[in-house]
């Protein structure tokens, strides 16, 4: 029944008189509908988000067609605006994501002008400091050290201009190759790479991190390293 | 000397030894809240060799906590030893101060890390319940990128090191302070070797020549224990002419090949 | 958490029957309380905020008291609980944020992939205890109180910004002095230092020293008993 529901069902979606958000979450279940819980993962996730999150991914983490996913978010994002929040859920780039609504810009901006502190996450901050140290880096190596898809945090490094391609790998594939640019180092004040916290510094040796970075159990003639 | 004494105690000493990997207060704790043992019964030879061997069985053990048990351990000896020592009964009146002092000092150190145990195990109770939530961090969408400050504001080179340690550390990781402590590299098992292959040569020498090539206050002190464990075993005599002098000992030829060294396999 | 907020902002508040969240928020104004719109654009700054918003930044943005601040965003996070979402508004290390629901952990945790975090050592939570609770302090008062060298634990700490250097002895040999920071806050799910437990409650009880106590008792001729 759901599935032939179009991609997109937000404009026009006269399922907006349902209330998921309100009081009576219980009582706004339809049989063959996914309990509560279902919609309650889907503000969580996109919560966390920081690109739009695809229908296909939500459904993949849900257990539930997309179809489902896509009508409850649909609903979902009715009931915000019904409810007149200042956060809406939208469709872009083929995801879902929350962003301000349109109306509140004026605060946002005054937030964004004066009083927020720049800060940049922990994942990007973690995905520039492997670029730094391990450059060039594909895309893949990244990925494998931090355990997690890096290619919006590239993509938003790149744009910034502190990451840029330097290369391809010579490999299968060809891989395009990442390092630092010349106002990444401006901007931290070095005049080389050189000039970047030795990693000595913290750890014992090389050994030690080439054995971290492989994930294995540091051997015990480790231990004989000064700390 | 309690060496019998001791024999039903040394069980427990084992098996309150082998699980417990937090911390020598813990066993202490443990054996003194818990099993109701006073320290002065409990033979401190026989848990320094229980962890050294569990030491060496597990790589992984946290050394740090190796390292602190024997600190303690170490002290306790200290105290201990002056109640095995003969010259008990001419106790000048400002040892037995120092020595109430010292018992005291420790005393308020096992109430002071008993506290912070306590403490710690709140915070983990607090991180654990905290983990279970993400903050939003994904910041303003591309409508306001024009006016978000630069994200490169306020990174500095150190914290980009810290961001790359962080991001190569193993999440699971339990222990990363590992690489910084010294490994242990002293038994009372090697030592009671050292001293049986040592003393039939020698057959008197006083204790500070025995030890005058020691570095290692611990060192010292296995080394004292493995005598305390031959004394035992009427292995040596030990004499001492006044409360805290040094200590003569003398082999005993009687006694050759009594000893069980089996007991002290690592 | 909202724990903390003044019981006067709680108690007796004649806005609490209303549904902020609900449809009927125009009709929810009150003479002298600012309009919708402030609980709409604390949401809307909430949601693009990296970090923690003080109540005294919003209420600068908001032109309004800080303590209406305060009673705006109690309410605010109240309405989020009783409605259910999968989101909550907390107020911790100073300031409100966005987080998820902890229930729905499984769901975001397979999200973010690397969103295990990593554990901490009961060295590292137990030197965190000791800095907590007796900042500033040094590296030799550390030591002191665990009875081990903390160099190694204090730089894992330091590297992971849970603690940080906040001065320096006076005395000879001027040691560096360590305190918390805003992310150790952050990570216990704390307001502020504040909210720590007063340390006397984990004093050990008379009974537990008594026995201690007795466990190191100088007994005189105890040797001479029969073993």
């Amino acid at each position: 029944m759901m599935s032939d529901l179009p991609e997109d069902e937000l404009a026009g979606n006269d399922l907006a008189g349902n209330d998921l958000a309100g009081n009576d979450r219980a009582a706004a279940q339809v049989p063959g509908i996914p309990d509560a819980d279902s919609v309650r993962a889907i503000e969580a996730i996109l919560l966390v988000a920081v690109e739009p999150v695809p229908a296909d991914m939500l459904a993949q983490l849900l257990e539930l067609p997309a179809s489902v996913v896509r009508l409850l978010c649909s609903e979902l994002a009715a009931s915000y605006t019904e409810a007149g929040h200042g956060f809406e859920l939208v469709k872009v780039a083929g995801g879902y994501r929350y962003q301000t609504h349109p109306d509140l810009s004026p605060y946002v901006e005054r937030f964004l002008l004066d009083g927020q502190r720049a800060r940049m996450s922990g994942a990007a901050l973690e995905t520039l400091a492997i670029v730094a140290y391990k450059q060039p880096i594909s895309r893949a190596q990244v990925a494998s050290i931090r355990g997690v898809d890096p290619d919006g945090v590239l993509r938003t490094l790149q744009a910034r201009g502190y990451i840029t391609e330097v290369g391809r790998d010579p490999g299968p594939g060809q891989a395009v190759l990442f390092g630092t640019t010349a106002s990444f180092l401006e901007k931290l004040g070095l005049d080389s790479l050189a000039d970047l916290p030795p990693l000595a510094e913290f750890v014992p040796g090389a050994d030690v991190v080439e054995a971290l970075e492989h994930g294995l159990r540091v051997q015990p003639g480790h231990l004989d390293a000064p700390g | 000397m309690q060496a019998n004494g001791a024999a039903n105690l040394v069980t427990m000493a084992f098996d309150v030894a082998t699980p417990v990997y937090e911390g020598p207060f813990d066993l202490l704790l443990h054996l003194i809240l818990k099993e109701q043992v006073d320290i002065y019964e409990v033979p401190l030879s026989r848990i320094v060799d229980a962890y050294l061997t569990e030491i060496e069985k597990l790589q992984q053990l946290d050394l740090d906590v190796a390292t602190e048990f024997l600190l303690i351990a170490s002290t306790l000896v200290e105290l201990k030893a002056r109640r095995l020592l003969p010259g008990r009964d001419d106790i000048d009146l400002d040892d037995e101060l120092a020595l109430w002092e010292e018992r005291d000092l420790l005393l308020a150190r096992l109430v002071e890390c008993k506290t912070f145990k306590d403490v710690a195990s709140v915070f983990s109770r607090f991180v654990d319940e905290a983990d279970r939530s993400f903050p939003r961090e994904a910041g303003s969408d591309e409508r306001f990128a024009a006016l978000v400050p630069d994200m490169m504001d306020g990174v500095t080179p150190k914290r980009l090191h810290s961001a790359y340690i962080r991001a190569i550390t193993p999440k699971q990781v339990q222990r990363v302070d590992l690489f910084h402590v010294a490994p242990i590299r002293v038994s009372v098992a090697d030592a009671v070797e050292e001293l049986l292959d040592e003393l039939p040569r020698v057959g008197r020498i006083s204790f500070q020549r025995l030890t005058s090539g020691l570095v290692e206050r611990l060192e010292v002190i296995v080394r004292f224990l493995a005598l305390l464990e031959l004394f035992k075993q009427g292995m040596v005599e030990l004499e001492q002419t006044e409360r805290f002098g040094d200590i003569e000992i003398v082999w005993n030829p009687e006694a050759q090949h009594a000893f069980a060294i089996d007991d002290y396999e690592g």
